[in-house]
């Protein structure tokens, strides 16, 4: 496959040999050249909320939502340019030497991270404006949007990296901001653990990311992935040897944030933070850092010379999230938690289909995914700010309430679960297709475990939404408050991203549109993936009747219930304390690996530090005492003492000496006399 | 008569003067025993500067500068001794303990 | 024809004593005497210079050495370094002892005689190149230490004191006269000079090294180091605490003017067979001195077994220079330094526990906890000199300290290294008690029977202000550019130049 | 400034605190203004002389020696006064100075009980000449003698200031005022260390000898390290007694165990001073001392030190877990903080060493900083026990502001100053120096990136603790507690801007040391 990959010098276009079609790139001028403004600006946002947010007449929010304004406008500019001609730019500082490195901070400018770029800054624009309205009196309005832009600062500053360094930066700043932002109500310690919990689990992800990362950067001799892929193209690199193992590693970070099985645990509480944070990061933009950099590294992950075994991996892994994080979607009363869980198996989606090569299909699902998930969000949002509760018991027959929460609601759980024409049916169909494309080429056990382990997951993602639906806006309102429709300025928003929702999926219409992947195809470096000429018919007939079917059933068997007992009524025996409790994970991780850290390991090195460690110099400053005193005793009577415990034997001679020195200066003299009698002796001797 | 007799008279003497020093109760006697072991090193020096024949007689001055040391030793001993007797009417040398540790 | 430009000091010393004497007949005014005295030290002082600069000098001849008597008396380098030394330590215990003697019903005069006495013993031993000079000018020193430590009369410690003073010095000197006389019945001479070249024949009897082992082990008695040590802590705490400045300083450093001479001058040949036994005595007394030192709560004892421990450093030299047969230059010139500095600080530490004790009229460290409240002054001298004395830089012990161990490694043997490794343990060892001294004075709370506020009425001695000024200054001087000890030991241990 | 450049600026940096001690010494008790004033304005126009002179430094000449002069001082054993600077100790000069100045501005009025200004700002100021003169000193004995000088001060500043609360000694059981045996536990280990660094450095001058003049001059001796003149059972047993002097001081593990007592006793600018500053001198030690002068047994101990380093990383943060004391806290968290620092500089490599220097300097800002707080916290709380505390966020919002971001920087997150060394010392643990056996110290890289994670374990435990929830009962109508004053502000400004600045842009410090760096390495074991 190396052979097929010409190393391009000059960073331009190239044919992908399967897909016929060609990709233009020029250097896009100016508007490249200042695409660092992208990341700059929200992060000097941010500092100026920090200091005058409290002042400012709109609290920080105006400044906040202009930064994204900015990014979204800044973005969509991109990538109607990218579209027209392609751009392919790569600009950077040194911000010092360490060794044979440089450090650099800098900012790419191609079709992926456009993609990107255009997606934080129009989700993150409609967000915010959500956020006015729903965060309207909260006790930290201002901080909240301070490390609203933190984030969105953090994020760009990861899309645009051009170094491995850059990346890991902004790796942790949306990691940090996140811990912000989870922990947002701080008083409550559930939330501050929920923070925690996030952090940690990143944090532990995070030395995969180190780990593959320092791999890399030392086997190739910089960070810049541009010098890291020519010299891997071009084979002047000790890579090879560790591809396997980089590659393992960095997957492992991308685990972590894109929480992937086994690293999922910290999503779901993750939603302890506000909504609009719900929205933005933890279904929108952040948890797709991992699809990100796998994306960002593909060509990396696609040669078998490098990491290309562990495209399977990624791929079982990320089959095994979408199905059966899925699943956990089922039990979850809290309306939130159920989005959280389809967002993790959405996320699986993804991952699984990076792991089968399918780069554009993975990041059109991204794309779409991003859209009609804030929305779901958003919109369970404003109900949550309606009946001011989130269990979905509180809920019920609000369609009545809040018409347009509950169409656009609609349109979402549409695009989720895969209807024509919504987006969701495009992403997730085209997945579904690589999938088997690459499985009926070369029909390995992942492949197939992926395909249809993700049609299930159709099938799963359909019944839970339903079931959402279902409690949510049909039969009676059973909460206490009195839900209304939310203000302009939080259903606006849903219209907005509704609209992308319903729509975005005609950008990549195989056969007829390939907007998206004339988009995202514009790298540097060979992209090689199969593109269909057209839907994969057999599959649609497959997966939508799938999807319709579960759609039936998840109403009918959650439809309106009198009473709560009803509602209890249908669980499944064994499966669903399973499901309950989240297959143990969670348990086996607080009760398996933390609470032995934090609690015997830790006392127990303590103790050892006080008691082994230290006890060596405390020892010894005790025993100089004693010794100390000994001597003492010793030089002041020895006399006394050695006569004394002689006479207390056979009394004899010491009895006698014991009469004859009397004096205590006779017993001096006598004490100075032996020793010259010792030395003499000693020394005539030898 | 060889010199080793000398010597060993003058270790007798020393010895003898040394075990006084170590046992006598009575301060003047220890003083006297003080006396012993430098007549002892006397004795040794005047043997040893016939034994030797020598013509600087070394030895002999020494002696004589020993035999004045003595004295002094001696006086000023005596000093300390009266001393001590006047402060506590005794010159039992094994009373002297105030001071330990 | 007598070379009286080297024996000037000894001569206004000779006088001065007399003088003293006299001064003390005529006047009432009984600290007259101190001021003769000190007026004598001064004018020896010239001559010591002018014999050492002499080359320099237009009006004065002859060089360095000058041997007199037969060689039995020789003013070199070495000697003058020794001799200032020796009226320095003099001129600063006069200096602590005016006030003291002032402060209770003491016989003045003959005091001062005494102590000028001793000294001018122990500038005859700097000089003296053969036993019986050496003797006399031991015992010069020895006696009028024997009746200074009895000066308190009234006490019964002081008198306590003395008398253990007397009979341990007594048996100690004993033993070296035994000494002396069997070296000189094996090898029919007493100059050192001739002994340094006696045939190998007498060196091998064992008699001869017998003789020596006498000799060394009754200078042991000087210097307070095992098995001679016995008497120091008791003695020390006796005294007059004057008199324990001058035990500590101008009587022990005679002793080991003692050990320089014999060891190097006398038998640096045979270095081979005293370097082993002065090895174990260092690290017998550092370890045994700074050990029980720890135990000690009495400020004047804790002094008497640091100074068993000191006197172990400055032997350490010795020990492992002789016993690996490497250049013995630079271990005197060690041991020189050492004796220098030492000198300064520990009367410098003695001057602050005079005054210390002045006030609190105690030599307990509980009753001086919390000195800091009442003589801010004297504290920061205290932990200076005590601190100094652990060799901490940047003042002046640390590079007695420093010498010491270039002196033991640098034999670049395992007699070298492992003494070395033997008394860095030590000094950290010794750092433990004197802590201990700067811990309660500065940290802990003042007792409550002891009352600040009277306590830091009472004002320092003129007298003392001045002893303590001169310590201080050369304590931080000496610290600092210790380069000076440096040259002045360089310039001692020339006349070992090309021995070992 | 021909006299500037020559020597003169360098003395003037160690030596003007001496100077301003002096002063101190000279005003009378009572009059506390005078007192501050020449203190402030001594650290002012030292600080202000160190950047003078980084900015007079010739970063394209980073790797020779500047600004320095040798002129004799003791010639009876030919040590001279040889001071200059490189790329190396640049940083650490102006760190010293910088930290000294800032500690001045926090004490103006933050005085530890029994008030006396006086001695206090008199002890900083000898301090002060103490670090920076350990920095510049190019002379071993020198070194030795500034090296030693700080020890004093911190012993007063520790028992006179410290914290008078009872510690009972586990296995000797002694019960004890925490500040007598912090402060004497503090002095003994260092002595102990250097009393057998002096005698390596004894060994090393005699040794010199064979080949020419016995020099104590450590770049002559590093050339005669390059020339292969210390070899064998000699070089082992140098190092090993040097090893022992630096590593106390570092503090190595398992000679750690001075610094939470000393730490936790110490006033805070004691604990600042000794934190930012006092733990660096061993560590340079190690990079200008023991790599350049004994290469060849450097690398034979490169392993026991990687080792011992990363022991000291997973024990610290796993002693930090296990902790209630917030000082105890952050001193244990400097043993993992310097077992970085440590692992880089086994590597041996350029990157390690610079590393190493980052680490340093970026240990210095954000301890520092979090010693200050803490010392504040206590200050306001009068308890350091972090059951007690909580909902710090409510009751001093700034504070809690400035605790978590001393927090997060502490625990490396990218962006602040802590990530470099932290990174670059995994990456340089990846590809140590040749011959340096790879599989252990990959190991060593994963197990020090798994101790990465238990620092931001117990960073986010304290905070949790200390910031979040709602404040105990005890605490909601205490008038102590103000938030931020505006000295805290002066003192503390200018150490978070350095932590933002550095993790942005280390080429401040890189800039200076990187050249150095790679010039040592490549002479000490030949490129």
């Amino acid at each position: 496959m190396l052979a097929s990959l010409t190393p391009l010098v000059t960073r331009f276009a190239f044919l992908s040999e399967e897909s016929g079609h060609e990709v233009h790139a020029g250097d896009g001028g100016a508007l490249a050249q200042w695409a660092w403004l992208i990341v700059v600006v929200p992060v000097v946002i941010t500092f100026l909320i920090v200091f005058f947010g409290k002042k400012s007449p709109l609290k920080g929010w105006g400044m906040a939502t202009f930064g994204m304004a900015f990014v979204a406008v800044y973005g969509a500019v991109l990538a109607w340019v990218n579209l027209q001609e392609g751009i392919l730019y790569e600009g950077a500082i040194e911000i010092g030497k360490i060794g044979p490195f440089a450090l650099q901070w800098g900012w790419v400018v191609d079709g992926l991270s456009i993609m990107m770029y255009f997606l934080v800054g129009v989700v993150g624009f409609l967000v915010f404006v959500y956020a006015k309205g729903y965060m309207k009196g909260d006790v930290r309005y201002t901080w909240f949007f301070a490390s609203f832009s933190l984030f969105a600062g953090g994020m760009l500053v990861l899309v645009s990296a051009p170094n491995l360094i850059q990346l890991i930066v902004g790796w942790e700043l949306v990691g940090v901001s996140s811990y912000l932002l989870i922990a947002h109500y701080w008083e409550d310690f559930d939330n501050v653990d929920a923070g925690n919990k996030a952090f940690m689990t990143n944090k532990v992800a995070d030395v995969g990311l180190f780990i593959g990362a320092i791999i890399m950067a030392l086997s190739a001799g910089s960070f810049q992935f541009s010098e890291i892929f020519e010299k891997m193209l071009s084979g002047q690199t000790s890579l090879a040897q560790f591809g396997f193992w980089a590659g393992l590693a960095l997957f492992i970070g991308a685990m972590g944030k894109s929480a992937q099985f086994p690293f999922h645990v910290w999503l779901p509480d993750a939603m302890a933070g506000p909504t609009p944070v719900s929205a933005l990061m933890h279904a929108a933009t952040m948890v797709t850092a991992g699809i990100y950099l796998v994306a960002r590294l593909f060509p990396f992950y696609q040669l078998p010379e490098f990491a290309g075994n562990v495209n399977a991996i990624i791929a079982i892994i990320g089959a095994i999230t979408l199905f059966f994080m899925g699943l956990l979607a089922l039990t979850q009363d809290d309306i939130k938690k159920v989005l959280a869980y389809s967002t993790v198996s959405q996320l699986g989606y993804m991952m699984a289909a990076m792991g089968v090569g399918a780069y554009s299909a993975g990041l059109f699902h991204l794309f779409t995914h991003a859209f009609f998930k804030s929305l779901l969000f958003l919109g369970a949002g404003s109900v949550i700010h309606a009946v001011h509760s989130n269990n979905m018991s509180d809920m019920g027959g609000l369609r009545k309430y809040m018409p347009a929460t509950f169409w656009t609601f609609m349109i979402g759980t549409g695009a989720l679960v895969g209807l024509f024409p919504f987006a969701g049916f495009w992403s997730k169909d085209e997945i579904i297709a690589s999938g088997y494309h690459t499985a009926s080429v070369d029909p390995t056990f992942a492949a197939w475990f992926m395909v249809i382990l993700s049609i299930g997951g159709a099938f799963i993602t359909a019944f839970y939404m339903a079931r959402a639906v279902s409690l949510t806006f049909f039969g009676d309102y059973t909460g206490h408050a009195h839900p209304h429709e939310s203000p302009k300025v939080m259903t606006l928003p849903l219209m907005g991203l509704a609209a992308f929702a319903a729509f975005a999926g005609f950008l990549n219409v195989p056969g007829v549109t390939d907007v998206f992947i004339r988009w995202v195809t514009v790298r540097a470096f060979p992209i090689v993936e199969h593109h269909a000429e057209g839907l994969n018919w057999p599959l649609v007939f497959i997966v939508t009747p799938i999807v319709l079917v579960a759609l039936t059933v998840g109403f009918w068997l959650f439809r309106p219930k009198e009473t709560q007992a009803e509602r209890d009524a249908f669980t499944i025996p064994v499966l669903y304390p399973l499901f309950e409790h989240k297959f143990y994970i969670d348990d086996f991780y607080m009760d398996g690996i933390i609470r032995p850290t934090m609690g015997p390991l830790a006392d127990g090195t303590l103790w050892i530090d006080m008691n082994i460690v230290d006890a060596v110099p405390n020892l010894a400053g005790g025993a100089a005492k004693h010794v100390a005193a000994a001597v003492n005793t010793v030089d002041q009577n020895v006399v006394d003492g050695v006569f004394n415990t002689a006479s207390a034997g056979t009394g004899a001679t010491g009895g006698f000496l014991r009469k004859a020195l009397t004096g205590r200066v006779q017993q001096y003299a006598a004490m100075s006399f032996a020793g010259v009698v010792i030395i003499a002796a000693l020394f005539m001797i030898f | 008569m060889t010199i080793i007799q000398f010597v060993l008279l003058g270790a007798a003497l020393f010895s003898i003067g040394l075990y006084g020093v170590l046992t006598r109760k009575n301060a003047v006697l220890v003083l006297a025993s003080v006396e012993l072991m430098l007549a002892a090193v006397n004795v040794n020096l005047v043997a040893f500067d016939v034994y030797l024949g020598d013509a600087s007689h070394a030895g002999q001055i020494m002696t004589l500068f020993l035999i004045a040391l003595a004295a002094a030793e001696v006086g000023i001993g005596i000093a300390i001794v009266l001393l001590v007797f006047r402060n506590r009417r005794s010159a039992n040398i094994d009373e002297l303990d105030v001071m330990r540790y | 024809m007598i070379d009286y430009h080297a024996i000037l000091p000894e001569i206004i010393l000779g006088v001065t004593v007399l003088a003293v004497l006299a001064t003390d007949l005529v006047t009432r005014e009984k600290y007259y005497g101190a001021i003769v005295g000190m007026v004598g030290l001064f004018a020896a002082l010239v001559p010591i210079f002018t014999l050492g600069v002499c080359d320099d000098l237009a009006f004065c001849s002859g060089s360095l050495p000058r041997e007199l008597f037969g060689g039995s008396y020789v003013v070199d380098q070495y000697s003058l370094v020794m001799k200032g030394l020796f009226i320095g330590a003099a001129f600063i215990a006069i200096l602590l002892s005016v006030a003291y003697l002032q402060s209770d019903r003491f016989y003045e005069g003959e005091y001062y005689f005494l102590l000028l006495a001793a000294l001018f013993g122990a500038v005859v031993m700097a000089s003296s190149r053969d036993f019986i000079t050496m003797i006399v000018g031991l015992e010069l020193v020895s006696g009028p230490g024997f009746l200074l430590a009895g000066w308190r009369k009234a006490d019964e410690k002081s008198n306590e004191a003395a008398l253990k003073y007397f009979i341990i010095g007594v048996i100690a000197f004993a033993l070296l006269v035994m000494g002396v006389s069997l070296l000189y019945g094996i090898s029919g001479t007493q100059l050192f000079a001739d002994l340094a070249v006696a045939p190998a024949a007498v060196v091998d009897e064992p008699v001869f090294l017998l003789g020596m082992l006498f000799v060394f082990l009754g200078f042991t008695f000087k210097i307070s180091a095992v098995p001679f040590h016995v008497w120091t802590p008791d003695v020390y705490e006796g005294s007059p605490t004057p008199v324990t400045a001058w035990l500590s300083v101008g009587s022990k450093t005679a002793g080991f003017v003692g050990f320089l001479s014999v060891a190097y001058l006398a038998f640096p040949t045979h270095a081979n067979l005293w370097g082993p036994l002065l090895w174990i005595l260092a690290i017998a007394s550092m370890t045994l001195g700074n050990l029980v030192a720890v135990k000690q709560t009495n400020i004047v004892r804790l002094l008497g077994y640091s100074s068993i421990a000191q006197a172990g450093f400055m032997l350490a030299p010795f020990g492992a220079a002789a016993a690996a047969g490497a250049d013995l230059q630079q271990a005197f010139g060690a041991t020189i330094i050492y004796l220098l500095i030492y000198a300064v600080m520990n009367l410098g530490a003695f001057g602050v526990v005079i005054a210390g004790g002045a006030r609190v009229k105690s030599y307990e460290l509980d009753d001086w906890a919390g000195m800091w409240r009442w003589a801010p002054g004297l504290t920061v001298l205290l932990a200076m000199f005590f601190m100094s004395l652990a060799g901490i830089p940047p003042l002046a012990g640390w590079f007695a300290k420093l010498a010491m161990f270039s002196a033991t490694i640098g034999v670049g043997s395992w007699w070298g290294y492992s003494i070395a490794v033997i008394a860095a343990l030590n000094s950290v060892v010794a750092f433990v008690y004197y802590s201990k001294v700067v811990k309660s004075t500065v940290f802990d709370n003042v007792p409550d029977h002891v009352d600040p506020e009277a306590l830091s009425r009472i004002e320092l001695a003129p007298t003392l202000t001045v002893a303590l000024g001169v310590t201080t200054i050369l304590v931080l001087f000496l610290g600092v550019f210790p380069g000076v000890i440096g040259n002045l030991s360089k310039f001692a241990s020339e006349i070992l130049a090309g021995t070992f | 400034m021909e006299w500037f450049d020559s020597g003169w600026g360098l003395s003037l940096v160690v030596f003007l605190p001496l100077v301003g001690a002096l002063v101190l010494a000279a005003i009378p008790r009572a009059n506390e203004a005078a007192m501050k004033w020449v203190a402030l304005v001594t650290a002012i126009v030292t600080f202000v002389v160190s950047i003078v002179l980084a900015m007079r430094f010739d970063y394209g000449a980073a790797a020779d020696i500047q600004f320095g002069t040798n002129l004799p001082w003791i010639d009876a054993i030919s040590a001279n006064y040889h001071i200059g600077i490189d790329g190396i100790s640049l940083p650490l000069v102006v760190l010293s100075t910088f930290i000294t100045l800032l500690v001045v501005i926090y004490s103006w009025e933050h005085w530890p009980e029994p008030h006396n200004p006086k001695l206090l700002l008199a002890l900083v100021m000898i301090l002060a000449t103490g670090m920076t003169g350990t920095f510049v000193a190019l002379d071993l004995i020198l070194f030795f003698v500034f090296f030693e000088i700080v020890l004093l001060p911190m012993y007063f500043m520790i028992g006179i200031w410290g914290d008078t609360s009872m510690r009972v000694v586990p296995v000797v059981n002694w019960e004890i005022e925490l500040r007598l045996y912090a402060s004497i536990k503090f002095f003994l280990f260092t002595l102990f260390g250097s009393a057998f660094m002096l005698l390596g450095f004894l060994a090393l001058y005699f040794k010199s000898g064979d080949v020419g003049p016995n020099t104590f001059d450590i770049l002559q001796l590093s050339e005669l390290g390059r020339a292969g003149v210390f070899t064998g059972a000699f070089a082992f047993w140098v190092f090993a007694a040097l090893f022992l002097g630096f590593a106390v001081k570092v503090p190595m593990w398992p000679l750690h165990t001075w610094l939470p007592d000393a730490h936790t006793a110490a006033p805070t600018i004691g604990s600042v001073i000794l934190a930012a500053i006092l733990l660096k001198l061993g560590t340079y030690g190690f990079i200008r001392i023991l790599i350049p002068i004994l290469p060849d047994e450097a690398r034979r101990w490169a392993w026991f030190i990687g080792v011992l380093a990363v022991i000291g990383i997973i024990y610290g943060s796993l002693a930090c877990l296990a902790q209630n004391d917030v000082k105890r806290l952050i001193a244990y968290s400097s043993v993992g903080h310097m077992g970085f620092v440590m692992l880089g500089v086994a590597t041996m490599t350029d990157i390690g060493i610079n590393a190493a220097i980052i680490g340093m300097v970026a240990h210095g800002l954000i301890t520092g900083l979090l010693f200050f707080i803490a010392g504040s916290m206590a200050h306001r709380y009068h308890t350091r026990d972090m059951n007690r505390l909580g909902g710090q966020m409510l009751l001093m919002p700034k504070m809690g502001v400035l605790l978590g971001f001393a927090a997060m920087a502490s625990l490396g997150l990218p962006s602040l100053a802590g990530f470099w060394g932290e990174f670059m010392s995994l990456l340089a643990s990846f590809n140590p120096l040749d011959g340096l056996s790879l599989g252990l110290f990959r190991t060593l890289m994963v197990l020090a990136s798994i101790g990465t994670v238990m620092t931001a374990g117990y960073m986010l435990w304290m905070l949790r603790s200390v910031n979040f929830g709602e404040p105990a009962a005890e605490w909601l109508d205490d008038h102590n507690l103000h938030d931020v004053d505006k000295f805290e502000w002066m003192a503390w400004a200018p150490l978070v801007v350095m932590t933002i600045a550095i993790g942005i842009y280390p080429k401040i410090v890189l800039g200076a040391t990187n050249d150095a760096v790679v010039n040592l390495v490549n002479k000490a074991f030949g490129g």
